[in-house]
């Protein structure tokens, strides 16, 4: 967490890049954002307004699904990361966590982990104590560390995925829509975690997240995204106080439910909001 | 009795040297969930390549290993000008580009070492050892088996012990989740490739001596296939199974069944022996099951 | 650009569900067709009508009825060789045994059952799925195989090892010219592809389609599994046992278990993956680029007077990574890629 | 540093740009096809050298060298060019008229070789004068086609076995020997190292065949045999490719027979080789026929192949004075000017079984050719009608092989309008671990009487089920043919 008086120093830079599928299908269109050393930055949105395509355009996984960053430029610790591969982005020290929880399913629990602490090349005497690390934040893990990763539930899986990644010692975790499928008790203790990680570790965050309300709640900053392009963005606790962040995306509006015809002109409203701001 | 047992033998040896093709499929699928189709070429391009080096006057050992490596580098090849850029494709466009492999694969090996048929002497006598009076085995056939065993032992312990070996079931599993941990990919697949290469020249060598080195070998990975399978893809065990047991059913099946209904029917008895068996184990004899969550 | 669709306005139902919903794609198709019927038998010569356009149509008939099945309804089959085999000796069997039968009807016969033996062979994909299914098209290639070379009553008990098909023949007229082959091969192809074509757009297509994207799902929603796949499995055997007579009857003359060989199952699937998948017009494309590059490579390269042989190898070499390069650079294969070029020159002068 | 970045997707552009290069690839196709492979009959032919002729004999050559029978077709196509070569260099062709040829490889596959067939039937000014494609399946293929065109099919030791009657298919030549001769002649020689026909009552006899079209051409005959002679017959398939015959070997061991034929092909007869070996099975009883006859399908059967024993119509080796002659002319260079101009890429390989299979292919086109000008003049159009005339009048008496310097290696061959084989002999050869030496001294004679009847009875089926009447080999018109008509 960041207090409110330090001096915020970005780790990750996104300026303004455009993404490309199948070099005709153009999902995100000018996005810039920031993630501060030691922030948790949300990203929001509803479905297919490019929060997953940003991430992976940030971890390059872009490139297996024939997508490509046509404009634009990433830096990552002051470094130009745009054209890296995943392999060099890991030993760098940033992560990725893809949506839906691709965990290695005929793998172990425990063999999931140790994954990246190879590409890390850990030493084998160290192996162990960085297995220990992991399942100390997350207990339910080492019970089940010689099961199937396939058979586990779906919040132990998302709980792999995290702990995978953790293991190979990041300065940030991109974390894409950790909620999906997840009962909300878990949706809270996934993000317990990743608040204390965050404190502990001094790992950072970039959350694509559709659960609004619980990401701004654990989040410094957020950004809208809607379309491919960034509609707002700003202060954590700002964005959860703003009007139309709050009728659009948390539900609640000053004047009690929307009326059908009050949506529709909201709809419009936010439209033209986007247009101005492109 | 002591015929049926001969049969079931001679079949079981047999079946050893499909399961040392079988296993080069093995590799490769169970790193990269490919089937790689040209596993049959490489055998081919590896007898050729070192049945040429040989004939050129160079000794044994050195022909093996220049040999080795130039199916390492044609792994490392395949691997970058191939197999990288198709990460994430689907199953059937992966299986088609292999088969395409195949094409360039034997046109290469012709292109280079030429069509003609050639012998290859591995020293090791191929004629009838009498163990109990009428019963034989065949001295090269005990030899192949224990290669395979060898082969086998190093293999397992290769994915099981090692961090490559780690590396490369994690791709099989889910090539996206490799690459997002940082797994370095391509270095991994070239790995593979090149150990694959040098299965095909164990396998080459020695089916090599037994049809000669020509053309035909290629065609053993046809019979190689049903073994693949019925092994259940990812287990080198099962494919050592799968050999043995699809060796046997084609002896005993082209004796038994053959001399009733027509002969000549070992073609298809590996299949319809490993179709029946997938009709109770769908996913192999060894096969991991695929776990569905939807 | 001429190709526009600016200014082509749907006002009804049935416009709006056109096959061809661009108006220059009419035309394009109308002047193909018009050309294939009544310009190409009078200008091709024999080599083209005999060598080229039979074979490559006949195939492309093949690779129709692959595509149903893996391309639309997702089951791998490596058996067309098969089908198409029991296509070509179940029309033979009826000429010669009951020559009551017109011999158009008795195409359609053994197109139907080789359809038949396709149901019998995608039995088992009720049960096992994906790659593993290749392990029942492949027993039933090798089976097949076996089954007409050592039973010899599907030889008519004939001593001599390969046959010499008769002719095909709707009452007296008999078929024995490249033109006459030609046309016939050509109207089986036409109408097999409308009727494909519009079968892919009905339920039963949309119901395949489901199979394929997520069994599961599909299920689900309450579709038959079991008898979309098994419906696919007959429907994709019926055309590929017609390609299979066919194949021989107007191309080959030879009747021979040799002449359906696995190379041809293999070619057939290159056809549709290099094609596209799951698109009719794959099927055409992937046959012409399959079946011409190595002729093509072959005349091209003899001119420069290279020994016979490495030709062969060189092209061998070039098929394969051409191969291998268009599916990198199109899993989706050259109709996805026309597709794409299509949808590009829609959007003219805008990138995207 | 590029890892899996360093894929790149192509733009939309140059998709199109894709979409163009093949497009003009399959048009260029066209326009190439259509301008060089279809060259008119009647036009001036124009080679590689571009050196205009106005009259050659053009043989277009389906060939096979890549693939898993190119040893059959690297030598077999090898002998046959170097012959034309030989005589271009040395006599300028044909009584002057050079020959002209193409190769087109074809893989042993029959929709290529139907392929090549129609790309250079039409080519040259007179059009191909012969079908060559050392194939039964393209030969069957293209028994209608090479009818209707007008050329001849040249099929040694192969094709069709009914068109030994030349009544009925009078553009087939399968010369020297057919399957069913190949068969007879093993019997016999059988026979003979039992010491008499007789003494094969009672005997049994194994035949492996290739599960294929070909390997079955055999089966009823061997039985009609068996019954004939008295002995017990046992027939059994080995499946294509034949790599694996563990089970089949362990079967022939169990029954035992006195002699095992192999009616193989390809990698089968190494393989049945080294098997009978490995199940301790004598290879002396081992007799191969006409295509397992070669030095491909001993090489890789390595130790296990000494002393087997096959069937030859042409004793292999280079100490025939025409084999001799090519070595010196062509790779030693005495005609070339130094320079190794053979076509054998492996020159180890002149004199084996199939070059000298080749040499005597080549003989029968250039004698054919010779025959018809010798009959009607060299100013003859010289096409597939005049070579068919040539084919159908061989008459190689052992003054003509003296001539050619093949006295002793090919056998005698007297074609006529009712037989279109001539040949019907067969010596056998031994390999010795290097090489095969002839072990028969005299040719054996296949059993005409009995064959014929199987012939005429298969033929006649077949002129019946197409409605052909067969020519009466006593009227001189029918004799001519197709160019009974010519004036001269």
């Amino acid at each position: 967490m960041i207090e409110a008086n330090e001096p915020v120093t970005a780790l990750l830079a996104v300026n303004n890049i455009e993404v490309v599928y199948d070099s005709v299908i153009l999902a995100v269109k000018g996005v810039s954002l920031t993630v501060p050393e030691r922030g948790i930055v949300a990203l929001l949105g509803a479905n297919g307004a490019g929060k997953s395509s940003t991430l992976k355009a940030i971890s390059r996984i872009i490139t297996t699904e024939r997508g490509e960053i046509t404009k634009g430029h990433i830096t990552f610790q002051g470094q130009d990361i745009t054209n890296e591969s995943p392999f060099h982005l890991v030993r760098g020290g940033l992560i990725q966590v893809l949506e839906g929880r691709f965990v290695f399913p005929h793998l172990t629990v425990e063999e999931n982990l140790l994954v990246p602490a190879y590409v890390r090349k850990v030493a084998r005497s160290q192996v162990r104590q960085e297995l220990e690390r992991i399942y100390a934040y997350f207990p339910r893990l080492k019970e089940r560390r010689t099961s199937q990763a396939g058979y586990t539930s779906g919040g132990e899986q998302q709980m792999v995925a995290i702990g995978r990644a953790l293991m190979a010692r990041p300065a940030l975790i991109l974390l894409d829509e950790p909620s999906m499928g997840l009962a909300p008790q878990i949706v809270e203790e996934i993000f317990e975690i990743v608040q204390d990680l965050n404190r502990k570790e001094a790992v950072s965050f970039l959350v694509a997240e559709q659960n609004t309300a619980v990401a701004l709640r654990y989040a410094d900053f957020g950004s809208i995204l809607e379309r491919g392009r960034v509609v707002m963005s700003g202060n954590a606790a700002e964005l959860s106080a703003n009007e139309e962040v709050k009728e659009a995306y948390l539900g609640m509006s000053g004047k009690g439910p929307m009326s059908f015809r009050e949506t529709k002109r909201y709809h419009l409203r936010k439209r033209q909001f986007a247009y101005r701001l492109a | 009795m002591e015929f049926f047992l001969q049969v079931f033998v001679s079949g079981l040896l047999t079946g050893l040297m499909y399961s040392l093709v079988a296993i080069g499929f093995v590799l490769i699928y169970k790193a990269s969930g490919v089937f790689n189709f040209a596993q049959g070429s490489m055998v081919l391009a590896a007898a050729l390549t070192f049945v040429s080096f040989h004939e050129m006057g160079l000794g044994f050992a050195v022909s093996i290993v220049l040999t080795l490596v130039v199916m390492v580098l044609l792994g490392i090849l395949v691997e970058r000008v191939a197999l990288r850029h198709l990460v994430n494709a689907s199953l059937i466009t992966l299986f088609m580009a292999t088969v395409g492999l195949a094409s360039i694969v034997e046109g290469l090996a012709q292109f280079v070492w030429g069509g003609e048929v050639h012998g290859l002497d591995l020293g090791i006598p191929d004629d009838a050892l009498a163990i109990m009076g009428s019963f034989t085995v065949s001295t090269f056939d005990l030899f192949a088996a224990g290669i395979a065993a060898v082969l086998v032992t190093g293999l397992a312990l290769f994915f099981n012990k090692t961090r490559t070996g780690l590396y490369l079931r994690s791709i099989a599993d889910s090539p996206v989740a490799a690459l997002s941990v940082g797994v370095p990919m391509s270095r991994m697949l070239a790995v593979v490739w090149a150990t694959a290469g040098i299965v095909a020249l164990v396998a080459g060598m020695l089916w090599g001596a037994r049809l000669g080195v020509q053309f035909t070998l290629s065609v053993v990975a046809l019979k190689a296939l049903p073994v693949f399978v019925l092994g259940g893809f990812t287990s080198i065990t099962g494919a050592i199974i799968g050999g043995l047991l699809i060796g046997a059913v084609q002896n005993l099946g082209e004796i038994y069944i053959g001399s009733i209904i027509g002969w000549g029917l070992q073609n298809w008895i590996p299949y319809a022996f490993a179709l029946l068996v997938l009709l109770i184990r769908p996913s192999g004899l060894f096969g991991e099951k695929t776990v569905v969550r939807v | 650009m001429l190709y526009r669709e600016i200014g082509q306005y749907k006002t009804s139902y049935a416009a709006d569900q056109q096959v061809f919903s661009i108006r220059q794609d009419r035309l394009i198709i109308a002047v193909l067709l018009l050309a294939a019927v009544f310009l190409i038998p009078f200008i091709a010569n024999d080599y083209w009508l005999v060598a080229i356009l039979i074979p490559s149509l006949s195939l492309a008939l093949a690779a129709l009825g692959l595509n149903i099945l893996t391309g639309y309804c997702g089951q791998l089959s490596l058996g067309t060789a098969a089908f198409m085999s029991i296509g070509g000796f179940a029309t033979y069997n009826l000429v010669m045994r009951i020559p009551e039968i017109p011999f158009p009807i008795s195409m359609l016969l053994a197109g139907v059952i080789a359809g038949l033996a396709g149901v019998l062979v995608g039995l088992p994909s009720l049960r096992i799925k994906g790659f593993y299914l290749v392990v029942s098209t492949l027993a039933a290639h090798f089976f097949v195989q076996w089954l007409f070379d050592a039973v010899t009553w599907f030889k008519r008990n004939n001593p001599q090892g390969e046959i010499k098909p008769p002719p095909f023949k709707i009452f007296d007229f008999v078929f024995n010219t490249p033109v006459s082959q030609y046309l016939l091969v050509l109207g089986f192809v036409i109408v097999l592809t409308i009727l494909a074509k519009n079968l892919m757009r009905s339920t039963t297509g949309r119901r395949m389609m489901a199979v394929r994207d997520m069994e599961v799902a599909a299920n689900v929603m309450g579709i038959p599994i079991g008898r979309t796949k098994l419906l696919a499995f007959a429907i994709s055997s019926f055309y590929c046992g017609l390609a299979g007579s066919l194949y021989v009857y107007c191309y080959l003359q030879l009747l021979d278990t040799k002449t359906y060989s696995l190379e041809l199952a293999f070619a057939t699937m290159f056809m549709v993956v290099v094609g596209g998948l799951g698109t009719i017009m794959g099927a055409f494309i992937g046959a012409a680029f399959i079946f011409l590059l190595p002729i093509w490579m072959n005349t091209t390269f003899g001119k420069y007077g290279i020994d016979p042989s490495q030709i062969q190898n060189i092209s061998k070499m070039i098929f394969g990574a051409l191969v291998i390069f268009l599916l990198i650079v199109e899993p989706n294969g050259l109709a996805r890629l026309w597709m794409r070029a299509k949808d590009k020159l829609r959007k003219w002068p805008f990138p995207y | 540093m590029k890892g899996l970045s360093g894929r790149k997707v192509f733009g939309g552009w140059k998709t199109i740009g894709l979409c163009v290069a093949l497009a003009v690839m399959m048009l260029s196709s066209a326009v190439f096809a259509d301008v060089n492979l279809k060259m008119p009959k009647g036009k001036s032919f124009t080679d590689h050298n571009n050196v205009n002729l106005k009259r050659i004999i053009y043989t277009p050559l389906a060939s096979y060298r890549v693939g898993p029978y190119a040893a059959g077709g690297t030598g077999y196509y090898g002998g046959e060019i170097d012959l034309f070569k030989w005589i271009n260099l040395k006599y300028g062709g044909i009584n002057g008229v050079p020959i002209v040829w193409d190769e087109c490889e074809t893989e042993w596959d029959t929709p290529r070789g139907v392929e090549c067939y129609e790309r250079y039937k039409n080519k040259g000014p007179y059009g191909a004068t012969a079908n060559d494609p050392l194939s039964v399946g393209i030969a069957y293929a293209l028994q209608e086609k090479t009818q209707k065109d007008k050329i001849p099919s040249i099929t040694p030791n192969h094709g069709n076995t009914a068109s030994q009657d030349g009544r009925i298919f009078p553009y087939q030549f399968p010369l020297e020997i057919t399957p069913y001769d190949e068969a007879n002649i093993m019997v016999k020689y059988a026979g003979q190292k039992l010491g008499g026909m007789d003494k094969l009552k009672g005997k049994k006899i194994a035949v492996l065949y290739h599960g294929s079209a070909y390997g079955r051409e055999t089966i009823n005959f061997h039985n009609a045999m068996a019954k004939q002679y008295g002995y017990q017959i046992q027939q059994i398939e080995v499946a294509h490719p034949g790599n694996e015959q563990m089970a089949i070997w362990l079967n022939v061991k169990r029954w035992n027979p006195d002699f095992v034929f192999l009616r193989g092909w390809g990698v089968m007869v190494p393989v049945a080789i080294k098997t009978a070996a490995k199940v301790g099975y004598p290879i002396s009883k081992l007799i191969g026929n006409i295509w397992s006859n070669s030095e491909a399908d001993v090489i890789p059967a390595g130790a296990a192949a000494k002393g087997y024993v096959c069937i030859n119509t042409q004793a292999p080796g280079r100490n025939w004075p025409l084999i001799q002659t090519l070595w010196k002319d062509l790779y030693e260079g005495r005609l070339t000017g130094g320079k190794n101009e053979g076509n054998m890429a492996d020159k180890d390989k002149v004199g084996s079984v199939y070059y000298n299979l080749g040499v005597v292919a080549g003989i029968f086109h250039v004698e054919a050719m010779r025959v018809a000008m010798a009959k009607f003049g060299n100013d003859i159009p010289l096409n597939g009608q005049y070579k068919r005339y040539g084919l159908e009048n061989l008459n190689f008496t052992d003054e003509k092989l003296k001539e050619y310097g093949v006295l002793g290696m090919m056998q005698n061959v007297y074609t006529s309008c009712k037989d279109h084989t001539g040949g019907h002999r067969g010596k056998f050869t031994q390999w010795d671990g290097k090489q095969f030496k002839t072990i028969t001294d005299k040719w054996i004679e296949a059993d005409e009487d009995q064959i014929w009847g199987l012939i005429h009875e298969r033929s006649e089926k077949y002129a019946k089920e197409n409605g052909i009447t067969p020519r009466n080999c006593n009227n001189p018109k029918d004799v001519l043919y197709d160019l009974a008509d010519v004036k001269k």
